[in-house]
């Protein structure tokens, strides 16, 4: 139960995009399109996962002294496999993500799970953990992309959506759209919340 | 002082674990990716001179010096003669440099077509500079006139349509093209 | 020729025309009058009389302790009946002297015109000045003594006579210079060998054509005095923007006049020097205009302790439902709550304004049209110092140069989105002034 | 020289390191409460891109080219970029106090600055030289601390106002963001 | 890869050794309790305790400057926790909590106005005029200072005028005692119910005249008192009854008595809410924002 | 208790106010803005009635909703909404489709100004931000000129040069009245002078910053020109042309987006002239003075910070 608990959090209550504002460059930068948040979202998920653990099998090991230092290692090896692996097999999305994969290292929220759960839980939890994160975040960028493509582009998934008739409002595929959406998604999270509490 | 060591040999371990790690998914992906990289290449060579055997890099045999807008020169052989060169060129567009790539057929002395292979225009706008729509009008040009960007319906021969509200990116192409084409008129025109 | 002015201001409607032309007439003297025991700035005074006991006109019947302070008269004869407290023009609860008119009218034994006026010595004038009682009748009433005293390394090389009078409505200034030019000269003739100094300077705005003409016919005799016409704009009569306007002089912040050689007095204060000095008359009276929602607008000769309802009841009562009684102008005056308020040495006028007529608008966004900072005679920028004093960051207020305001309300007259300024200013201004008095501890 | 112009020129105002290529934009949000705070970070942000994208092209070029291992290039860079924060950190701490209270609060978070790393990344990519990336990381610095003083001083000004209580905070931030890259695309095609 | 190894190993190695040289070589020396205190106070900086901010009041614990149970908003947990840090004894460390009380019934429908206020929201501006509008010099100017000045949230201004204080949030930091002009607001223990709420001076016939609920000095609470606890104390303003809140024992003997209900007794509050101080819930202090790693 | 009906008002002084207010002033600005409407219709005629009609519908309405929505008082009444309405019509152009003129209209209110706390709170000037918006938003539909009168498509004078057209550029009377290709109130400059002038007369308007940003621009494109052998003409087509005159006496002068103190209007005007200048002549936009004007408002916050003035009586200690 309390495994199902750590995977549902990462997706609502805990979302690390929109409840904890963490990991706002790429979810700004890349969403122009769902094709590539979904990419982002899947290659943020594989390099939390392997962390978390990595970080949680090796949590009695790691001297408390050089932990940061020793997670970022952890980390970049697995940030620097999957920008190997996503430039030998998926070469379009490792194209139009470009330097934000390798940036996964600094997200806020690799090393704020390493420190904040799988330095403190077993391996099983913090798959679910990073799962969850990883889903939660996916969706997320996932959510950002389509709004931004929908309405910058007229497309979703690059099938049109819009019709002919209808031109879409480009500035939404570029950094100010960005800026507005992220800044409008967030507006209505904080209203939800003040209508929970 | 002990504890320093201890700390320093265990980063070291971990260190040397993520290079191992790192050094064999490099292995595995390191033939992929270059065979990748060469065959988009080649694809997109394909694209703008498709009736070759060989394509080979002759840049340093037609190129004296560095030149700021042309990259590469590949001629393109068949049947062991060279047919067709290929110009890799970058020029200014709005948002940065516009990479694309010049056939020229040497039998016909005309443009092949012509092909966008990195740019970071506005999308939308500039960015249209990589659909067919736009780069369909460079094919068959005479290489003996200077292409030009025109906002209206093109008359003339040379004359090549803008893409809507992107002047700047359209001429940025037709720049490249022109550099590719005096290129070309001085080394495969006798 | 570009007239004589000071930087910023604002132009506000003068409202004279109604009095402007009514001769001061002297007011009726009450049955009973009410004089306050602190009318000046500095130490109050002290009652030198008992309840009961029988006082004449012109009589000292209250003295402050220290040097800057400012004894109180009888401006009537008759007794003293009662020491009460009462509220006064400036918002606060002062002690005051009953006296019982009798209606003899008898002078004082002390007050007597002395033999040669002209043979004083500048002490012996200060000491006439302290003694009369005279403050300063612009309104912020400042013992004049202590302005003519010398102060070590400084020295006074001009003596402005402020007759800018830019309040709207108020017109005693006018009439004054219209009706004793003469008074004024002289006052300021002692006022300039008590400080020991040679030049005079009577400042008029050029609203004041009638007085301008007088004053400069009455003082064409005089080599080292002369009149200066100014350019009609609010606050123009205020200390600093005067001294400005007249000689091109900038009193450094936190500074008085005297930092750069001047001492500035009002025309009403030099004609009541004239009057102490030649005559031995202490200041038992000024001129005062009543204007505004009354039957008879006018400008009086008033006792000190008179209260405005019987002014006003004299000149025909209000008219229309009364919304604010003012003490002085409409830019600086105080509001009272009631009528039984005497009037003090300081007060230059009454002004009575409809209930229809006091609108208050609802206070909206600064929409940082900058009109207040244009118009700000200090140069400051009031709508900062407001930002500041609703986040109540008083420190910061103070970096500001929050204390150099003048409360001349030029900010809240030009603000187009009604915003209180100067009550926010002066809000900050009270905190700061705690703090400091706090810290003094 | 005209080089090196048109990469100051292009990071810091057409490219602009916040807000058009979205890097460092946690500490742009998170340290434009406070004008003097944000001139603070702009600072340290500035002397680590020095040190940093010197640092990291000498490694790039002496260490990783040579010994045909570029594809290390994330792991190594991150690491000189944590361990150069850490030892800027002490260092100030104990030799300039004074520097320290103003800098030294901000130091911790530049390692999760994805501008430091990120611009290191980009001038390699460029094929800069040694000179070349130094001024492309010091005219990014520059470029954040201009956005971010810009953004500081709106923040004040905003402060004041009757904002609807569900923008506070980063909403309010992410739309002044959005109006100034909105702003800023004036500089397109600037060179 | 065997480069790959060596040299990130290397890397590794070098960076790890150089910070712990580093760090040994540059530390400087800080004391760590003044950081754990720092996380046990409350830290809304109310200034409360006498020092510039929590920190401040940190630092002087530390150095043993100050007492431990000086942060009124931390109230006892604060206390303990602090004690526990320092390492002194907690055994006193019943203290009771303190909330603000106002002393004034001035409501609209009690007093009586001396003119109409037009101006800012500010008991201190109106302050300035005459002693404020209300006839009652001595009486609540129901402006509202108080209500701005809570750092807590903790006063509402009521529908009669006069502040309503929320006896959950108040932690009792004393701002807006400090704040009031009139200084109608005072400390006193939660389990205090009794208060006079009048502080007029004046004699009694002026105080009725401008307030319904004003203290007429009759001294019936006196007389009626059996602890002794209110006094009609004189000084050289005048005289009002006061409650010594150290005899006071709720009994309420005097509220039955005042003939102008001037004297109240406030309902008990909930046994949970004086037992358990909840730290301030909306208004924790604000960190730099900029991830959640560090703040 | 006794007659507290009647009671006297008590307040701080001032006790008199100006007869100025937000709204008066609001009105004024309409007023200016009225000779430069009347060109619009004259030489774009219905198109141009249809973009003004629904930009400023579109304003009204969305400022009254946004305010509805979010429990504030609505206050359409004080005509701000109508003058960001009539400005960003303005400065589209003529055949733009109404609904999107609407859109930029609504995003002008809700996102420039609602958002911020409304009048008086916003930063950016709502009318430009609502152009800069469509600029990029639909960036064919804004760069799609009509010449005067006949409404053929054509180029702006800016336009003509930045592109370098084979077209012949409008004589410099034809731009003073404003027949010429380009945004629809943006063409007459003798209309925009005519309402400049009455804001000037009227005191909304400081002189400072239409005086130094026409000046900086003249100056400017005056010795460029002298360097490239230009005559005078030149830095006049550069003050006549574009949006220059309805920038500078409408949009830069906005209240609540440029600087309060004396010598930071200055230092806004100078430096939204250069950026102009530098986008005109450098930019990829033909025309800079929308932008110029945005970025600099985004330096109003530092420059009124860095510009106040000495407070009266510091002067500098010396005998």
């Amino acid at each position: 139960m309390s495994l199902v608990n750590e995977f549902t959090k990462g997706i609502i209550r805990e979302n690390p995009l929109f409840v904890l504002v963490l990991g706002t460059c790429p979810a700004l930068a890349i969403t122009t399109s769902v094709n590539n948040g979904l990419g982002m979202g899947a290659a943020f998920t594989a390099v939390l996962l392997a962390s978390n653990i990595v970080i949680s099998a090796l949590r009695k090991v790691i001297p408390d002294s050089i932990r940061i230092p020793s997670y970022i290692v952890i980390v970049a090896a697995f940030v620097t496999m999957i920008d190997l692996i996503m430039h030998a097999y998926t070469p379009a999305l490792y194209k139009a993500l470009g330097i934000y994969i390798p940036l996964i290292v600094v997200n806020c929220i690799i090393l704020g799970r390493a420190e904040a759960f799988a330095n403190k839980n077993g391996v099983g939890a913090s798959i679910m953990d990073a799962l969850g994160m990883g889903v939660g975040y996916t969706l997320a960028l996932v959510v950002m992309s389509g709004i931004r493509e929908i309405l910058g582009a007229g497309t979703f998934f690059g099938i049109p959506v819009l019709g002919a008739s209808a031109s879409p409002a480009l500035i939404m595929i570029l950094p100010p759209g960005g800026f507005i959406a992220f800044g409008c998604i967030l507006a209505l999270m904080n209203k939800l919340q003040q209508k929970a509490s | 002082m002990r504890n320093i060591i201890k700390l320093g040999v265990f980063l070291l371990v971990v260190a040397g674990l993520a290079g191992l790690g790192i050094a064999y998914v490099n292995g595995l992906t390191e033939p992929i990716i270059a065979g990748q990289l060469l065959e988009s290449k080649l694809s997109s060579f394909k694209e703008v001179y498709a009736d070759a055997d060989e394509i080979k890099d002759e840049t340093d045999t037609y190129l004296k010096g560095a030149d700021p807008v042309i990259a590469e020169i590949n001629v393109a052989y068949k049947n062991g003669a060279p047919a067709g060169v290929i110009y890799t060129v970058a020029t200014a567009g709005y948002g940065g440099p516009v990479q694309s790539l010049v056939g020229f057929d040497i039998e016909s002395q005309q443009t092949t077509a012509v092909k966008v292979i990195s740019q970071t225009e506005t999308p939308g706008l500039g960015a249209k500079a990589v659909e067919n729509s736009f780069s369909d009008g460079f094919k068959n040009k005479d290489a003996a006139r200077p292409v030009e960007i025109v906002k209206k319906e093109p008359v003339q021969g040379n004359q090549v349509l803008a893409i809507t509200a992107a002047t700047i990116t359209s001429k940025a192409v037709a720049d490249g093209v022109n550099a590719a084409r005096e290129n070309f008129m001085s080394n495969f025109v006798k | 020729m570009r007239k004589l002015t000071f930087r910023g201001g604002i132009h506000v409607p003068g409202h004279k025309e109604q009095t402007c032309n009514l001769a001061s007439q002297p007011a009726i003297v009450p049955d009973r009058v009410y004089i306050p025991l602190s009318q000046h700035t500095g130490a109050p005074c002290s009652p030198l009389v008992q309840v009961g006991d029988a006082v004449k006109k012109g009589q000292k019947i209250g003295e402050g302790k220290g040097f800057v302070t400012s004894p109180i008269h009888a401006s009537v004869s008759g007794k003293v009946i009662a020491l009460e407290k009462r509220e006064q023009p400036g918002g606060n609860f002062v002690f005051c002297l009953v006296i019982e008119n009798d209606k003899k009218e008898e002078w004082d034994e002390a007050v007597k015109a002395p033999a040669n006026p002209g043979g004083f010595t500048p002490e012996e004038l200060r000491k006439i000045v302290f003694e009369a009682g005279i403050v300063g009748l612009g309104g912020a009433a400042f013992p004049s003594h202590v302005k003519y005293s010398p102060v070590e390394g400084k020295k006074a090389d001009v003596i402005i006579l402020n007759g800018v009078e830019c309040e709207p409505y108020i017109t005693a200034d006018h009439r004054l210079m219209l009706e004793k030019p003469d008074r004024i000269t002289a006052g300021l003739n002692y006022i300039m060998k008590s400080v020991n100094c040679s030049q005079g300077v009577i400042a008029i705005e050029d609203n004041k054509q009638d007085a301008i003409a007088v004053m400069e016919k009455a003082t064409a005799q005089e080599k080292n005095i002369r009149v200066v016409v100014l350019q009609e704009k609010y606050p123009q009569g205020s200390e600093k923007q005067l001294i400005y306007a007249c000689t091109g002089r900038e009193v450094p912040v936190g500074g008085l006049p005297l930092d750069v050689g001047v001492v500035v007095n009002n025309v009403g204060t030099a004609a009541a020097i004239a009057d102490a000095v030649e005559l031995g008359i202490p200041l038992i009276e000024r001129v005062l205009t009543l204007n505004g929602a009354v039957n008879k607008p006018a400008n009086y000769r008033v006792r000190i302790g008179t209260l405005f309802k019987d002014i006003i009841a004299a000149s025909g009562g209000y008219t229309g439902e009364t919304g604010k009684i003012l003490a002085g102008g409409p830019m600086m005056g105080k509001t009272l709550y009631n009528d039984e308020v005497p009037v003090v040495k300081g007060t230059s006028g009454i002004l009575i304004l409809k209930k229809e007529d006091v609108r208050s608008e609802k206070e909206q966004h600064c929409v940082r049209c900058a009109k207040c900072v244009d118009g700000c005679p200090a140069f400051l920028e009031p709508t900062t110092l407001v930002k500041l004093a609703k986040k109540e960051l008083w420190e910061e207020a103070e970096n500001n140069d929050l204390l150099s305001c003048i409360e001349c309300g030029s900010c809240v007259y030009v603000c187009p989105a009604h915003i209180p300024l100067l009550q926010y200013i002066r809000r900050a201004k009270q905190a700061v002034q705690a703090a400091r008095a706090k810290a003094k501890k | 020289m005209s080089e090196l112009g048109v990469i100051i020129i292009g990071a810091i105002f057409i490219n602009n390191i916040v807000l058009s290529q979205f890097l460092g934009i946690c500490p742009f949000l998170g340290v434009s409460k406070k004008l003097s705070s944000a001139i603070g970070m702009g600072i340290a942000v500035t002397f680590v891109m020095a040190l940093a994208g010197t640092l990291t092209w000498i490694i790039q070029s002496y260490i990783l080219n040579p010994l045909g291992i570029a594809y290390l290039q994330t792991i190594a860079f991150i690491l000189v970029i944590a361990a150069l924060v850490q030892f800027v950190e002490m260092v100030i701490k104990k030799t300039s106090p004074g520097l320290y209270k103003a800098l030294g609060v901000y130091l911790p978070l530049i390692t999760t600055n994805c501008a430091v790393l990120g611009i290191a990344i980009v001038s390699i990519q460029k094929n800069y030289s040694l000179i070349e990336a130094v001024v492309n990381n010091v005219a990014n610095a520059v470029g954040f601390t201009l956005a971010l003083i810009l953004m500081a001083g709106i923040r004040e000004r905003i402060e004041e106002s009757d904002i609807p209580k569900c923008f506070h905070g980063f909403p309010i931030a992410l739309f002044t963001a959005s109006l100034m890259s909105i702003a800023f695309l004036g500089f397109t095609g600037l060179l | 890869m065997l480069y790959a190894v060596i040299s990130l190993a290397a890397m590794g190695a070098v960076f790890g050794v150089m910070l712990a040289v580093a760090s040994k070589k540059f530390a400087v020396e800080v004391d760590p309790r003044v950081e754990e205190i720092l996380q046990a106070l409350p830290g809304v900086n109310c200034g409360s305790c006498g020092f510039a901010g929590c920190s401040g009041y940190a630092e002087a614990v530390v150095k043993g400057e100050a007492p431990v149970g000086a942060c009124n908003p931390g109230g006892a947990e604060a206390k303990q926790k602090m004690a526990a840090i320092m390492g002194t004894d907690t055994a006193d460390s019943g203290m009771e909590r303190k909330i603000a009380r106002l002393l004034c019934n001035g409501s609209t429908s009690n007093s009586s106005m001396l003119y109409k206020y037009e101006g800012i929201e500010d008991c201190h501006a109106a302050a300035v005029h005459y002693s404020g509008p209300k006839a009652c010099h001595y009486g609540c100017l129901g402006l509202g200072s108080c209500v701005k000045a809570c750092p807590f949230g903790a006063i509402k201004m009521g529908t009669e005028g006069l502040p309503v204080i929320n006896t959950d949030l108040c932690t009792g930091c004393n701002i807006c005692v400090q704040t009031c002009p009139k200084q109608l607001l005072q400390l006193a223990g939660i389990s205090q119910l009794v208060d006079v709420r009048c502080r007029n001076k004046g004699k009694a016939k002026e105080a009725k005249d401008v307030c319904k609920a004003a203290c007429i000095k009759c001294k019936l609470c006196e007389k009626n008192c059996p602890e002794g606890a209110v006094q009609v104390v004189t000084d050289n303003e005048g005289s009002v009854a006061v409650i010594d809140h150290t005899k006071c024992t709720n009994c309420g003997i005097c509220v039955t008595k005042c003939p102008t209900k001037a004297i109240e007794k406030a309902s008990p509050i909930k046994a949970e809410v004086c037992a358990v101080q909840d730290g301030p819930s909306e208004n924790k202090p604000a960190g730099c924002g900029s991830c959640h790693i560090c703040g | 208790m006794n007659n507290q009906n009647n009671l006297l008002v008590v307040s701080s002084s001032p006790h008199v106010h100006s007869a100025d207010s937000v709204q008066s002033a609001m009105r004024d600005v309409q007023i200016a803005l009225i000779p430069a409407l009347f060109v619009a219709l004259y030489f774009f005629r219905f198109s141009a009635a249809l973009v003004i009609v629904a930009c400023v519908l579109s304003a009204v309405i969305s400022e009254a909703a946004t305010q509805k929505l979010m429990k504030k008082e609505v206050t359409v009444k004080d005509g701000s909404a109508v003058v960001t309405g009539l400005l960003l019509a303005f400065c589209l152009p003529p055949a733009i489709s109404p609904w999107i003129a609407a859109i930029g209209a609504a995003v002008a209110i809700v996102l420039v100004k609602q958002f911020f706390g409304g009048l008086g709170c916003n930063i950016f000037n709502p009318a430009l931000i609502g152009r800069a918006f469509l600029v990029a938003a639909w960036p064919v539909a804004m760069t799609t000129w009509v010449s005067p009168l006949d409404g053929i498509t054509t180029a702006t004078p800016l336009g003509i040069i930045k592109e370098g057209l084979q077209q012949e550029l409008p004589s410099l009377g034809q731009m003073f009245l404003g027949n010429v290709g380009g945004c629809l109130g943006e063409t007459s400059a003798l209309a925009l002078l005519l309402g400049g002038l009455y804001l000037i007369y009227k005191g909304h308007v400081d002189w400072r910053i239409p005086v130094s940003y026409i000046g900086s621009v003249f100056v400017l494109t005056a010795v460029i020109g002298a360097f490239q052998g230009q005559g005078l003409s030149y830095p006049v087509f550069h003050i006549l042309a574009g949006g220059l005159f309805l920038g500078a006496f409408f949009m830069a002068t906005d209240w609540v987006t440029s600087p309060i103190t004396k010598k930071g209007r200055i230092i806004f005007g100078l430096g939204c002239g250069c950026l102009t200048v530098l986008i005109r002549l450098k930019g990829g936009y033909p025309e800079g003075v929308c932008y110029s004007i945005l970025l600099m408002n985004t330096l109003t916050p530092l420059i009124d910070r860095y510009t106040k003035e000495r407070v009266f009586g510091r002067v500098k200690k010396h005998a």
